[in-house]
């Protein structure tokens, strides 16, 4: 039988599908809602120190090959939420708190407060491309990188402190280097590609922040690409792919490619949270069609030649 | 990305109530009780429910409210552009009941409208109790009446009507059906779905809660603590699922995620 | 009447709908048929100093979201082609040479070569995804950047130089403020993204070049995006919009956003080169039922408030 | 993206020239003349004609020839996978043809064995000339024979049937026939196509160019002056399309672009 156990940077999950940042993560209840939906794992909404409302309608657009969203890192701030994560009883799925800010101190407030025992490591957004300092700016400039990731290593208790990164940025890998030599555990790829849509009957850019973020099959191929390169230079490290992935055939894309796990995001739009359990099904066939026992087998196997 | 849409009339239903009949390419197919996002360039983007659907025609009742819907009120007028995108959400589940009772306050008597003509084209028996603030706040009496529903008009101070709330009315009259549902202030829906429970019946309501993605991703819509989603598994609940939900009746949250007393949202 | 004739950088188009470069721009035959297409412009394959073979088969790819090729950059070279152009009789619409290379010297060389009456402008490579040295690497030197735009721009006899951008920078508005101030008349966006496409049955890469450049409509809000952004810093330069044009609606969109023309390119897979026409016509009937009496009127209104 | 396909016999038609059964996931519904692109992981892709398809059974003929086709008679066996997309270009036009010529050459034969059988089975009659170099390269003359086409076959050193050319077996006999196709060396297709046109009859021919893209984009495989692409305008042509193109018979792009004489890139 196939096993679908993942260990992650030392996370242990029961199967390499992680809800993405930013989905759903954002109440207690729905995160039990996402356990019983049979995902291995939670990326929190991205938490800062203060709460933030977002932006205005229209946030959120369907387009044919994707979405785009401005959401504006709406959340209730640390101090709320991790009072939120308090409220989980018998909950047995890893928790990944996603953590957004613009300054190392705004980093460490936000670890500090949910530094709580279901939170099993953190995640690094360095890489949202709609709001102003709080995301690719961060991979632009290195220095502050490297200060934010080692300023959260410092207070995180020994859990795994993840990097999500940026397909906007041309030489990813160096970017994916001095994340993990400022002490980062495993890297993440890839956050939304800046994008915006335009309607020609209201002549207007359609999001009330005009740019936002590009997900869905659009940005499959370009986060297979990054996770290809990642796992091409620290084939060691844990590497988490996601972009895109709406079915089973997608996730072992990703693993072929050099993923140890994989995080859905906007394929739980299209097809709600039934979605794990059917690509859960998929790659297990997958595997026993091809005599896979377990994901570490099929990681990376793409690049052997 | 949203569709086109041309304003084709717009009615002054009541005081701070209008009612717009929209112009579409092609049938959005809507069911009773579900939503779409109405977008208004420069202005916002708000969820307002199916009123009616037909042949490309798409009828909304918007109640001015703040930002959206003041601009909308004061703006929008015959050819003007609207742009929607939708529908979403789960309507109200409606077939093979014979004897329906809809019980609606202020602009929720809208998807309760749409939700009656379907009863009664399909040969069931809708009773429609409204209810209102004052006289001055009263809509679609007429078109209740227009397409076969009995209708039952309550307002607090008795300026139209029966004096009285709509769910006390309601009570009265509930051995009668089979199926409740009910769409307004959510404290009348309270009212509403704890006494058809406690009665027996079957009863649905129709909720509000902050909406931003409207396609179930972002969250802000939840209902805890069982995390549902009244972008995705709503508007329409059943009552049942509803008794359970703490903060039905209680609770929204607001935009940055706390959740706060309902009062305090709703204005 | 609705007029389609746009003047950029100095050259007069028939209509805004230029053939983008790497699509069939390599034959003069095939130059010919583009423009009884209906093209209002061409810009030519990219040409470097010396003939390349380009990449082994696979090169192309379909996929449901667009397209993924690494066909790197096979050409004829300079001296060739610029025969192949003198073939060139009775052509009416203006071509204008994509050029490539990774130094000064050998941009120039091409320049020098295509200098031909036919030739009404250049358009500077600096963005190709998956040819090391030729492309986005130009884009992260500025310095390089400024080389090769500044020595293009001296031996281009006061043809209009472009420059062609990559969305794989963050801050593309930076690069396009070294090529303008280094002498370039206008910008092309964008290039494609780069991408790889996994097979599952295969476990391998499809690409023979494993990395290629994501085109087609996964790519047009991200394009769109990086014009608007432009035209936001320079609305009286020249912008060309390029990535996934299918329909005249798409160029509407680009022209709302600030483009002055537009780039088609693989479309032509999907719809052949009757897209040209089917486009104009789109286009001409929305300009007359919003009442636009030309491009000019339409360009960049999505910026006002 | 391509598809799976799974080998399921491997026949040994000649020297250097094998047949592969395919067995595919869905029908490609290619016609006669049309092309697919055949991916070995690791190796290379390559423009291969449709010897038959039906019922997800696809056959292709592939002549050794350089570096993806002497990887696939080396070691493609019965099971193993092979890569496919397509099927791309266009193919034969054959409707309404009542007594067609097919002249084919080494591998050429291939599509025209497809032609062949869609002939035969609306009824119409197919004879077809097939030219090797010698008897140790003759194939597919059972296959003709089988679905009932008329078969006729020489070699140039007369060691298998007719001593001499398929063009002037087929110069001999073609006033019986109202359509002729072939398929084959492109020297011997321009005598066809010369010889047809000058008696009046209507001839198609399937040329080989260096496919890339295969969809039309890259131009790698075009016919100069028209600029006429064989992936997608081809690979099948109207012989009087051909005869005003300078490239016929002459010209072929190599790999960078630059037109080379046809004799430099056919080995
Ligand atoms: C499923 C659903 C169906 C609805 N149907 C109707 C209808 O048919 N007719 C009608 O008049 N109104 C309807 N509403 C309420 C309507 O959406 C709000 O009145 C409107 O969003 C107010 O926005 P505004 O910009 O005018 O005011 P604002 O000044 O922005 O807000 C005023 C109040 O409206 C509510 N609100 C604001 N934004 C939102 C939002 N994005 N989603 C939900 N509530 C919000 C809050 O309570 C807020 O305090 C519906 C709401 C929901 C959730
Ligand atoms: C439309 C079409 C249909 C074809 N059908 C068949 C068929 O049914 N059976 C068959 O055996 N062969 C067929 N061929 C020819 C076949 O594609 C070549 O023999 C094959 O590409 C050789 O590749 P290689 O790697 O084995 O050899 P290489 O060593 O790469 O090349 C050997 C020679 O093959 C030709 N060639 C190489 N690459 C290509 C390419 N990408 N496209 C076209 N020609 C190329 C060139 O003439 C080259 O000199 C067809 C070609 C075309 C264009
Ligand atoms: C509505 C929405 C909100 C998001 N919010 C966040 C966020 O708060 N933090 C973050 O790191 N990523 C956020 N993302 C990005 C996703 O986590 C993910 O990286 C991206 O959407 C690509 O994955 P997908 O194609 O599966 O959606 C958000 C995406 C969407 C669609
Ligand atoms: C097959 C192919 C070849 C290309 N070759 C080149 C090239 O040589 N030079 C260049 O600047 N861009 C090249 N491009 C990029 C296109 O010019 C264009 O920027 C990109 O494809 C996005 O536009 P599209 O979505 O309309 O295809 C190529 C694109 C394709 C699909
Ligand atoms: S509005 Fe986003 S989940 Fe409901
Ligand atoms: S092979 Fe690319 S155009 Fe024909």
């Amino acid at each position: 039988m196939a096993k679908l156990e993942v260990t992650v940077a030392g996370i242990k999950l029961r199967n390499p599908l992680i809800l993405a940042s930013g989905i759903l993560g954002i109440t207690s209840g729905l995160m039990v809602r996402v356990e019983r939906a049979g995902a291995g794992g939670i990326v929190t909404k991205t938490i800062t120190k203060k709460p933030r409302e977002g932006y205005d309608n229209p946030v959120f657009l369907e387009l044919d090959v994707g979405y785009i969203n401005a959401m504006g890192l709406p959340n209730p701030g640390a101090d709320y939420f991790a009072e939120e994560l308090r409220k989980l009883e018998n909950f047995h799925i890893p928790i990944i708190a996603s953590i957004g800010g613009s300054t190392p101190e705004e980093f460490t407030y936000v670890a500090n407060k949910l530094k709580i025992p279901l939170v099993k490591g953190f995640e690094i957004n360095a890489s949202c491309p709609h709001v102003s300092k709080h995301g690719v700016e961060i991979l632009s400039d290195r220095k502050l990188l490297s200060e934010i990731v080692s300023s959260v290593k410092s207070v995180s208790n020994n859990s795994p402190v993840f990097v999500k990164l940026s397909a906007m940025i041309n030489d990813v890998v160096k970017l994916g280097e001095i994340a993990l030599e400022s002490g980062a555990d495993g890297l993440v790829a890839i956050n939304t590609i800046r994008a915006m849509a335009i309607d020609i009957w209201a002549k207007k850019p359609v999001l009330s922040n005009i740019y936002g973020g590009l997900s869905g099959p659009a940005v499959k191929y370009v986060a297979q690409r990054v996770i290809y390169e990642l796992y091409n230079v620290f084939p060691d490290k844990p590497l988490i792919g996601v972009g895109g992935i709406e079915k089973w055939q997608d996730v072992v894309e990703f693993i072929l490619a050099g993923a140890s796990a994989v995080q859905l995001g906007s394929v739980i739009a299209k097809k709600g949270l039934t979605v794990f359990n059917e690509i859960i099904r998929g790659v297990k066939m997958y595997m026993e069609q091809e005599g896979f026992r377990n994901i570490e087998e099929m990681r990376g196997l793409a690049h052997r030649t | 990305m949203h569709r086109l849409s041309v304003v084709t009339r717009v009615e002054n239903l009541a005081e701070g109530i209008k009612s717009y009949w929209l112009a579409l390419d092609s049938d959005l197919n809507a069911e009773p009780g579900q939503f779409i996002m109405v977008w208004i360039p420069g202005v916002g983007e708000i969820p307002i429910a199916v009123a009616y659907e037909e042949n490309k025609k798409l009828r909304l009742v918007i109640a001015r409210r703040g930002k959206t819907s003041n601009y909308i009120h004061e703006n929008l007028v015959k050819g003007d552009r609207v742009f929607i995108r939708g529908p979403y959400g789960n309507g109200y589940i409606y077939s093979n009941v014979r004897r329906a009772l809809l019980v609606g306050g202020g602009y929720g008597a809208s998807s309760l409208l749409f939700l009656a003509s379907k009863l009664v084209n399909r040969g069931g028996k809708a009773t429609v109790i409204l209810g209102f603030r004052n006289k001055s706040k009263v809509i679609l009496v007429k078109d209740f009446t227009e397409i076969g529903a009995d209708v039952i008009v309550c307002t607090d101070d008795g300026s139209y009507g029966i004096k009285g709330l709509a769910s006390e009315v309601a009570e009265e009259i509930m051995d009668d059906f089979d199926a409740v549902y009910t769409c307004g202030p959510e404290i009348m829906m309270t009212k509403v779905v704890h006494y058809a429970l406690s009665k027996g019946r079957s009863v649905q309501a129709s909720l509000e809660r902050i909406i931003k993605c409207a396609s179930g991703v972002c969250g802000s819509c939840v209902l805890e603590p069982q995390g549902l989603l009244v972008c995705r598994d709503g508007p329409v609940f059943d009552g049942e699922i509803l008794i359970k939900t703490e903060d039905f009746g209680r609770y929204w949250l607001d935009k940055t995620g706390r959740r706060i007393d309902i009062s305090r949202l709703k204005n």
